[in-house]
Formats: C-alpha cells, structure tokens, sequence
C-alpha cells in the first residue's frame, strides 16, 4: 500500500487527537482553509473549532500561546504555515519552550510541538526557502526530527505528540505529495518511531552517506547510481536531528571507513559540520578519505530556476562526492 | 489637457482624531486619462501573469493585484519618486507605479537577467530603488517597520520627503506594527501606513483575524483615515492629506477599503472563503477602472472607441513585454554568487559540492 | 477577627469600556493584619536580599520588588490558587505571595538545592506550579502570551479559572502584547493582563517609551481599569472585578500606578533618572505597607507595638531563612545534566570537555 | 598604554560618528542612561538625540526602523542590551538584511551594525546566556566579528560601521572592564582591523588551539600552562567568525597536525564544528590526531554557581585536551 506524506501526517495527527483530548492543532489556516499545504484537511470537521484553531498572522503570539497552554499540560500541536515564519516567534521556542524544563528544575514541562514546511520549496526565492535543522538542533531543550518517507511522517509525529517535550518537526513541502509505499504495522494506530535512531535505508559498505528530509532521496537515488559503478553506499536516513543519533553514524562509519554527509541548508555551521565532527571526534582512525560535505550553496536563495539548481544539492553532486571519497577520478569543473 | 475638474469621491472619509480631507477632488483630464491607462495596464499584466503562471512560465508563489490598482496609481498621483514606497508580496502594480516597466516585471517573474532583480527576487521581491520603491517584502508585517526606517532616514536627512508603507489586512494584527507605530509616533517620522485592507489574509475574513477591523485606528493614540481603496481620486486626496500630515506631525494611518479578485496566490481558488456573488459584486460595483471609465466618458474626455483603443494598446504593450522576456536569458551561473555582499573581500564561497564549485566574492 | 469592615479606596477607578468596580472594599481585620504582615516580609525579604546580593552571596540579575508588594498581595486576596500567575523577572514577592517560601527564596537566590528551582534557575526564575505560579521570566514582554495560553488551557478544560499576566510598563510597548491580547479577545480568554506600572522600564521614564502612556487603554478595544497599585484594597477590588469579567467576557487590562523603591536591578542605583524627592515622596505618601498601618491603628485592629513586634518576627524569619539557605548545599554535579528534557531517552549529553564529561540523560 | 574593552569600543563609536555623519546610534537606555553596558557613555551628550536613540523595548520595531534606514542610505549602530533579545528581531537581521542586497541584485545594500554582549556573563541563567555565533555566521548576507583585546574591539567596530554589509558584532559583558595593551597605532583614529581574518595571537608548533571572544584569553593561559610542560601551542584569535579564515587555519594545522577548537556556545552545529570540519576538507592528511572540541556544555545555562561552571570551558579543559591530542596521557575522571 502506498500513502502520501500529507496523508502520513494528516492521519497522524488525527490520530494523535482522537487519542488524547488534550492535543489540539493552533496556526495559520489550519481550519476553514483545511492548511495552506492541506495537512490539516478535514480537522476541524472532526474536531471542531476548540481544538482546532485558526490564528491571525501573528506567530509571536499564538506560538507563546501555545507555550503557555503547554506549560498548563495541553499537548499543542502549532503549525509554522513555514518556518521561515518561526523566525517570528523564535523567542518562545528557545526561552519559553526550550529552557523552561530546566530553569524550573523539572516543574515545567513543555509537550509542544512546532511543526511545519522547512528549507527549499520551488521558486519561492531567498526569503521563504531557509532550512533552520542545525539552529534548532544546536539548542538543548529542543527535540528535532525530519521526517523523509511517510513512514517517517507518521511515526515521528506521533513519536513527537506524545513526547513530553518540546519537538520542532521539520517537513518539507515537496515531499507533501509524494507517495511511499507503507506496511499494515506502519498503518497501524499504535505506530509510531523512536525519537533519537537514525535509520538505515540502504546498507552498503564502501561509504557512508548520511542525509535527511528531501535529500534521503537524492541519497539513495545517488546509491543506486554508485551500485551500478560498483560503489556500495551505505544511505543513512537521519530521522533525527537532536539528539543525533552518533552511534549510527559512527558505527556505519567504522565499517564504511568513508563519509558524505548531505543537507540543504546552508553548509556553515551545519547538520554535516556536526555530523563529521562527531565521527572525527570518534571513529578519527577508521576514516579512509576525508569528509565530503554536500549542502545548499552559501548564498540566500536566488529565484530564476537555474541558479536555484546550482543552490541546492544535485544527486549528481553526492555522486561525484562520493566518488571523490572513494578515490575513483572524478573531472574537476571549472569553477562558477 | 490640464484644466481643472472637480470630482466627488464615491464615499465620504471616515476619519480618527484627524479632520477629513475634502470629499472634492480635484484631478484634470489628462490624470484621468492616464488613470485609465495605467490601470488598464497593471489588470492586463496581472491577467497575463496569471496565464503564464499556468503555462508553468513562473514558479513558486505570486501574488496578484487586480482589483486593487486604484491605490497603487491614486498614491502615485499625489506623491513624488524622491517619496519611498514600501510594501509586501503583492508588489508588482506597485513596482510599475513608480516606474518600473513591463519587461522588467515579466523578465523577473519568468527569472530573467532583464528582471528588476535581474532574476534573482523573484515575483515577491521587486526593487526600483532609483525612483524610492524599497520592495517587495515576503514576510508578513516585516516591511511596516521597514518603512518607518525609511521615514526616519528621510527626516534625518531633512528632506521633505514621506514614506508610505503598505500591508494588508492580516498583516494589521502583527504585533511589530504596534512598536514601529509607536517609535514613529514618538519621533514624529514621516511615515504613512497604508493598510490595503481587501478585507481577506489569504483565507482569512478580516474580523475572524481582528478582535477590531478599524485599521484605520490601530493603536488608537495616531490619526487616521479610512478611504475608498476602488476610487483612485479619493486615494489620491488622502495621501496628499496624509503625506503634508506626515511631515508635519508625524504617522498617520490610512486604511484603503479595497479587493483581490484573484485568489491569494496561484494556489488558491479564492473561492471557498468567499462567495462568487461576494466577488462579481464588487467587480460590478466598485472596480476601480471602471469607475475612472465612467468619469471619462460622463466629462466627454474620451470615446468609449478611445478607451477600447487604449486597452488593446495596453495589451499589446504587455504581449510585447512577455515575448521580449521570453528571449531575456536566465542569469550567468556565476550570477549565484554575486551580490551576496556588497563587499566580498575575495573570500571564497562554496556551492553544493564545494569541491566542484567555488568563487571568489566580489 | 473576620467582621466585615468596609473601606474606600484611596483613589477612584478609572475605567475604559467597562464599568468600575465600587469603591467601597469589604475586608476584615484578619485580611488587613496578614496583608501588613504579608508585605512586612515581602519588603523584609528584598532588602535582605540587597544585602546579600552587596556580600556576593547572590550574583547575576537581581530585580527588587520593594515598593509594588501591595499588587502581590492585593491579587493573592482575590483569587486561589487555581488560578494561575505569570510574571517577569522581578518575581520574588510574587512567588511568596503564592505560597513560596522565604528558605526556597533565598536558596535560589543563592543557588542552593532548596531554591525553588533547586538553585539551577536563579532570581529570575522562580516557579511553583503546584499553586498556580508559572515563572519568572527574564525576556520582556514574553510572559503576556504564555500567560495568555495558560488562560486558553483553562478555558478548554472548563476550569472555571483565570490567568493573571504581571509586566511592566515597559513591557507594555512589546508587539507580542498586541498579538497575545487581540487573540485572546477574538476567543474570550480568561486572561487578566495586568500591568504593573512602577513608571520607568530600567532608566526610561514612561513617557519617552509610550506615545500613550495609557496602559489600561492597550489596544483599545479590550476593556481595562486603572487602579492605585499601592493600594492593597484598591488592588483586591480590581482583581475580583477582572476574574468575575475575564470568565463572562474574555480579556480585561489592570494598570497598577505603582512604584518600584530600588533601582531596576543591582547595577542600577536608581537614582539617575528620577529625582531623590520623587522617590521619598512616594515612600511618604503612597508606601503601601504605611498605607495598611494607619488603616490598622485608625481602626484599633493591632497596637503600634504590636505591628512592630510583627516587623520583628518578620525579620527573624527572614534572618533564619537565609541562615538556613546558606547551610543548603549546592546542586550535585551532576545535576548540570537533569531537567534538560523531561524524557532523555539516555541519550549521551557532554560537558565542556565532551571527552572528560559525558551524561547519560534521563 | 592600556585600555579597557569598554573604552575602546566607546571610541571607535565616538571616532565613526564624528567622521560620517550618516551614522547613529540607537537602543535601549544608549542614550540619556549612557548604556546598560556604559559604551555608549558620552555620545548622547556629544551627539545629541538626533543620533543616540533610546527606544522602547521593542526590538522587533527598533530594528526594523534600523534596517529601514540603512536602505535609504544612513549607517544604523543598533545596540542590543544583550543578544539574547536579538531574537525578538532576528526576522529582520536575517530576512530582512542579510538577503536584500542578494534579492535586489545589488540594489539595496544594507550598510549596519548589530553589536552588544553575547554569550555567557556571570549568574545570569539559561535566558541570558546564549551564545549566537554560529546562528548568525550560518547566514550568507551577514559577517559576524568577535573581538577580543581591545585592539580587537577598536579595530572590528570601525570596520564594521564602515563596511557596507550587515554585520553582527558579537561583544562579551565580562571582557568589557578587562585592560589590554594597545599600540599608538591602534588609538590611531584611521586604525582599522581587516574583517575576514583571523590573528595569531601567539605562535606554536605542537598544536592550534581556536578560540574567539573571551575563550581567546582561556586559550592564551592554556598556552602558558602548556609551554611549562613543554607543549608549543598556537593560539588563533579568529575575530571574524563569517567569512571564517580557513586559510590561516588550515596553514596552522598543517604545521601543528594537531587542532583544539574553543567556544562558550552550544556544541552541536557550533563554531568547533565548522572548523574541524573545514580542516578535514582541506587538511586532512595533516591530521595527526582527532581534533578536540571544547565548548559550553550541552545543557541550558544553570544559574548555580557551581554547575555554572561546568557548563563553560575552562582553562583545564584546554589544556587538558591539548595533552590529549598530543598524545600526553591524562587521567580520566568519572563521568558527572
Ligand atoms: C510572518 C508571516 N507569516 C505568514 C506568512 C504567509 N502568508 C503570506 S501572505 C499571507 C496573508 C496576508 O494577508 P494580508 O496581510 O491581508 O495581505 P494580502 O495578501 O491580502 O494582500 C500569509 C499568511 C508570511 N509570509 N509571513
Ligand atoms: C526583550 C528584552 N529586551 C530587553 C531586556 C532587558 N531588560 C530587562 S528588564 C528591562 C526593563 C523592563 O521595564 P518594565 O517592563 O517597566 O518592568 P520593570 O522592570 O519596571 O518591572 C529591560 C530593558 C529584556 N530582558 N528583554
Ligand atoms: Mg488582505
Ligand atoms: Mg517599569
């Protein structure tokens, strides 16, 4: 059977609702207008309008409203129409929700999650197209998963409902539409997948290429390309940002001896930054080949079309990384 | 032709702890002659953008304008190019108001070097620095305290000069109007906030987002009017009653009672939140060229053959515009790392594989 | 003694789109002495903490509440603890009036195991969430919509319950007040956003940070009172008035005219943005606790001595309190890695040296 | 000579404003307070409100106003009481500065400077200690300075006020009352520091040690202490963390074959973590050892003094992994 990733999270959430009546939907358009993206469709029928809520455009006070109601042991679920719009209402999501466990020494628990689409969408140029994994990630306190297949889109949000701490849940819109095959166990109403496990779609052996969201496809994509030059690659499908799941990573590592690491974000600082630091921090003698490290370009989001190709990852660019680490000549290009 | 008529706006000002402006108008043949034009043009390229949307010539999100053009050209007539502008997504009319042309609007919404922003904006950011237009904003609200920096740099600068930054109706609840609304107010920029207020954000009606849809009393303690957004002399009248306002006292609010007749964006039908009765009403009653049609035709300042004329030129105009883009080509692929600062300092910056692709910064 | 006695508060309400509460107060002896007593160890306890903050036993932040205690205690006699509270950093008084003690207090204040937060949250982040008391928040303005959202969890669990929100008067400038509050009138929260205006954020005198310095009028369209915040009684009458109209109507708006003694924090003398006269003129004429005395005395309720054999005891208690703090040992080392997640799901976290210092979490 | 951080970033604000007069000042209590922090002290007086703004507490508005501005062409200093309340105004420092002159294709530059204390102080708990150096180095459109010395203070806040970029000026609250050192050079009114390069600012063979903002002087100590022991180090004030020097840290680690990275912020997509990575890409077979990373532990700021203590590098920490990658046995302690 086949399911979409927009019906993964819809039926996840309406799952999540129907079991536990303190879990509620707050954001832009969640309601009448069923989601901007259509995650929320058919909610509010089910639900009604106490427990799903539309808000006006103002993500610094409903995200602290949220904050709050979870301070008071309700379960929200707030959707970022994107998380370019987070940046809004990042002050709750570090201060409010993130720390609040701790500076209370445990009092104030925090069951929210932030969910919604992040990172590159198609043509919607620099100021909507902004990946926040590693910002998010680096801040302890928070949880954050990026689900890849509707597998992931069901288990980790229901993983990050019912979890009793603040969750940032990264999707990503275009995998909204795209289908992917699920078992009767994922299907299941008591499905759901562990936060802090990375998971590996393909085994392999030569090389170890780690990924999330979107990009576990180019990933694999890319695998399958290798296989036929007769390059094993080894696709991990991260799941989860924070906590990063380092024995994963490292333990494939140890096997694969190499590393290519891919996200569509902006490379400083980044998800692969963290990724190969740990494995050199760890497993620094079993690295054949130095890090390959694949990322959006670093630069804002140009719109026309070509440029925005040269910005984001290519499977031929985790190809030809992949190949580098392998030390199979790859010809260099000449320079943008 | 450049005599003087007086013209009744459609409805009176409403007005909050200020005096109206007069309801009397005074415009000449030519202003309305050029109204209609202009109007005329902005509806077609809208139209076209729409189909060329469809035709999957430009991607990711755009936001149309038609129905709203009368404030566009009604703010333009009272004001100056050395006077800023500043406004959201919705920016295209608004880009072409100022100046901006056809080839320039379509070159940038199909990603082409000829673009505004040579490709590189997009539908959402449109810039024309050069006659005061500072874009072309994507995120709700953002571009209201913008404005006021741009009102606060003019009065720094003493030069006589106002800004008008427009938002729509659901960007009116964001809290960040609030602190630039009240900083403005205590420094007395020269600021006008102008709430294009089409009555929907996206799916949302107005009152569903506003506990108060009074916009034009946001913050209660600065003065406003509330003016026919579909009547470009009316618009007109209030932002030259606005902008000598401004530079005399500071903020003042205007609240434009306007309509989108397209959906939000290409992805919404615009039709689920809003009855189509609801939308041919307003085309009917209200559009705003029509209206300026009319006042032609009723002061004998043209034929209704004239104006048919005009539009068909208008419509090759913009045909032309499109065709010409179409041969505009896609930027150089070193184009990704330009302008990522003004100064460079020749550092080096990566694409995806950084190994395959690097630049230096200029 | 629990006889009624009525008394008029000092000034009358002012109102804005409500009705005001009478000003006739129906107290009893028994409320009136816990109230001197109440704000005898509130001022006792900021003073001590002065104190302790000069001999470097306290560091970082401290913000003094002396001054405003009639606000703490006033709120206190006009709700339960079902009722949920929500301040800023100036969070001392607060917490005690809720039901906190003097020994959590400054062992928090000292970093101490028994602090209410255990020592790991310190002066500005207290908590006790078992009578209704959410924080202690260092970031201006943002404790307005959590407090907010701690009224919507209210009203969907049918808790025939209300939220208090306490900030500033500077605080009351922030766009996430205006978001919070239209939100909560577009769903009838019961959420009761009082500001305390002690009249200057840090150095800034009300008026340089407010176009209007009507904090009871915020928004305009939500209802509000301004209220002598210095005013036990005055204070008790508003919050009644707001609990019964926040759970019928939604939002109400409480302007507390108060004052704060201390400078903003310990950094602060306070004494270069308002005159020594201003401050002494308040202690004078407005102190709170004086205020209570003299109803006490005028109505035979307690002897002179006898008020001040309760400002000794008082002080005794403050004065064991922070001996026993100062025997609280402080957090086990390995506390730096508790609390960071309610479910850790043991997973690895590191110190400074993630090779020296790892944790398993909890 | 001497002078403190203090005085040195007082006066190159004071020598920026009086050289160009399109440049103000604006912020919380700059004015009339003269300063949370004291550097704005004087200037008011000096300047006259017209260019020392005090504003409300809205940092969202305030620094929007400032963006605003410097599109039109005037050259906004916006202080932040602490970065901590950047938050509230990030949207605009990302979306609405760092990308305009990308989006407008050079149209709109965006000549300002966010600057104020950033990172851990002394006692100030989890919501005022954040460090966020590598949220904003992560973003293509911004440079990202933080100094050190004096030297440092009075060299980067005149390049960053000249320069025609949005630059976000990290300062740190506990090296503002510290003395340095400063040439009659540097009190020259024409001194300027280049942005983009790191310094060294003691030289070593044995291992790199980076550092930046107040780890810089635990790092220096560390040498010292390591010098004793006969480890040679090489300390790397960074100065700039976006554009990052790769070359002068890749040329050091080629030399020492050993690198230990120092932060107070947050590990996980860190400064650290750029850097090690930036050496495996470029210097990986230089690479004697793992590089150490040494940053703020991964837990919120507690405020206990104690723990407050665990939770930042220390000069031991340093020196410890020093020892480490040089292959100098430590004896482990027990995990907290
Ligand atoms: C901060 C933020 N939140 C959400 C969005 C998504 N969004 C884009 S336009 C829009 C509706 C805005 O409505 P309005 O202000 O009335 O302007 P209109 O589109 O009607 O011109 C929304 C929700 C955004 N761009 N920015
Ligand atoms: C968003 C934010 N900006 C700045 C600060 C620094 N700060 C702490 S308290 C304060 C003054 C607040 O004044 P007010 O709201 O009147 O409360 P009061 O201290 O008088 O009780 C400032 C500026 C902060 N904590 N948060
Ligand atoms: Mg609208
Ligand atoms: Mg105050």
């Amino acid at each position: 059977k086949e399911m979409t990733v927009r019906d993964a999270l819809n039926s996840a959430l309406d799952e999540e609702m129907s079991a536990d009546p303190k879990v509620f939907l707050m954001g832009e358009e969640v309601g009448e207008y069923q989601g901007a993206y259509k995650i929320s469709k058919g909610l509010l029928d089910k639900y009604g309008p106490d427990r799903v809520l539309d808000t006006p455009i103002t993500e610094a006070g409903f995200t602290g409203i949220g904050v709050g109601a979870a301070y008071h042991g309700l379960r929200p679920v707030i959707e970022f129409m994107t998380f370019n719009f987070s940046m809004q209402a990042i002050d709750h999501i570090i201060n409010s929700a993130a720390k609040s466990n701790y500076m209370s020494s445990g009092q104030i628990s925090v069951p929210i999650v932030f969910r919604g689409p992040n990172g590159a969408a198609a043509g919607v140029g620099a100021q909507h197209s902004h990946c926040y994994a590693s910002w998010y990630a680096s801040c302890p306190g928070l949880k954050v998963l990026t689900p890849y297949s509707s597998e992931d889109a069901r288990g980790l949000l229901k993983a990050a409902i019912r979890d009793p701490d603040p969750v940032v849940f990264l999707e990503n819109e275009l995998l909204y539409g795209e289908s992917f095959p699920v078992s009767a166990e994922v299907l299941d109403s008591s499905f759901c997948l562990p936060i802090g496990k990375a998971k590996i779609e393909r085994e392999g052996k030569d090389v170890t290429i780690t990924a999330f969201s979107k990009m576990v496809g180019y990933a694999l994509k890319a695998a399958e390309i290798l296989a036929k030059e007769g390059i094993s690659a080894e696709v991990i499908n991260l799941r989860t940002i924070r906590p990063l799941d380092r024995s994963t990573i490292n333990a494939s590592v140890r096997k694969t001896n190499r590393l290519i690491t891919v996200e569509e974000g902006f490379p400083q600082h980044g998800v692969g930054a963290e990724i190969c630091t740990s494995v050199v921090e760890e497993s620094f003698g079993y690295l054949d080949a130095p890090v390959e490290r694949i990322s959006g370009a670093d630069v804002p989001m140009p719109y026309a079309a070509n440029l925005e190709r040269l910005a984001v990852p290519q499977v031929e660019d985790i190809v030809r990384a992949a190949k580098r680490a392998c030390y199979r000549s790859v010809p260099m290009a000449a320079a943008a | 032709d450049t005599r003087t008529l007086t013209i009744e706006t459609s409805v009176p000002f409403t007005s909050h702890k200020c005096e109206s402006p007069s309801r009397s108008v005074d415009t000449t043949p030519s202003e309305l002659l050029s109204f209609f034009r202009d109007m005329a043009t902005m509806r077609r390229m809208e139209i076209a953008a729409d189909s060329l949307y469809k035709a999957k010539l430009i991607r990711g999100f755009c936001h149309l304008y038609d129905g709203q053009e009368a404030v566009a050209v009604g703010m333009e007539s009272a004001i100056t190019k050395k006077d800023s502008i500043i406004t959201a997504y919705r920016d295209h009319c608004t880009f072409l108001g100022r100046g901006g042309t056809l080839l320039e609007v379509f070159s940038e919404l199909m990603g082409r070097i000829h673009g505004c922003s040579k490709g590189k904006g997009g539908s959402m950011h449109f810039y024309k620095k050069d006659s005061g237009f500072y874009g072309g904003h994507g995120i709700v609200g953002a571009q209201i305290p913008l404005g006021c920096g741009l009102a606060f740099a003019q009065k720094y600068k003493k030069d006589g000069t106002v800004t008008f930054a427009l938002y729509g109706d659901g960007a009116a609840n964001q809290g960040q109007l609030f602190e630039a609304l009240n900083i403005s107010a205590l420094w007395d920029l020269p600021a006008i906030l102008v709430c294009e207020n089409n009555h929907y954000g996206m799916g949302t009606a107005e009152w569903r987002a506003a506990k108060s849809p009074s916009y034009y009393k946001r913050g209660d303690y600065v003065p406003g009017l509330k003016v026919d957004g579909m009547d470009a002399l009316a618009v007109k009248q209030a932002c030259k009653f606005a902008k000598e306002h401004a530079l005399k006292n500071g903020p003042i609010i205007l609240e434009m009672d306007t309509y989108r007749y397209h959906g939000h964006s290409m992805s919404d039908p615009g039709s689920t939140y809003r009855t189509r009765d609801e939308i041919s009403g307003v085309r009917q009653e209200r559009d705003p060229i029509e209206r300026i049609r009319k006042l032609i035709l009723s002061h004998d300042l043209a034929t209704e053959k004239e104006l048919k004329d005009t539009e068909k030129e208008v419509r090759k105009l913009v045909d032309d515009a499109i065709a010409q883009a179409k041969e505009s080509p896609m930027p150089e692929p070193h184009e990704l790392f330009t302008n990522v600062y003004a100064k460079g300092y020749g550092v080096e910056a990566f694409g995806a594989d950084r190994k395959e692709v690097r630049a230096v910064l200029p």
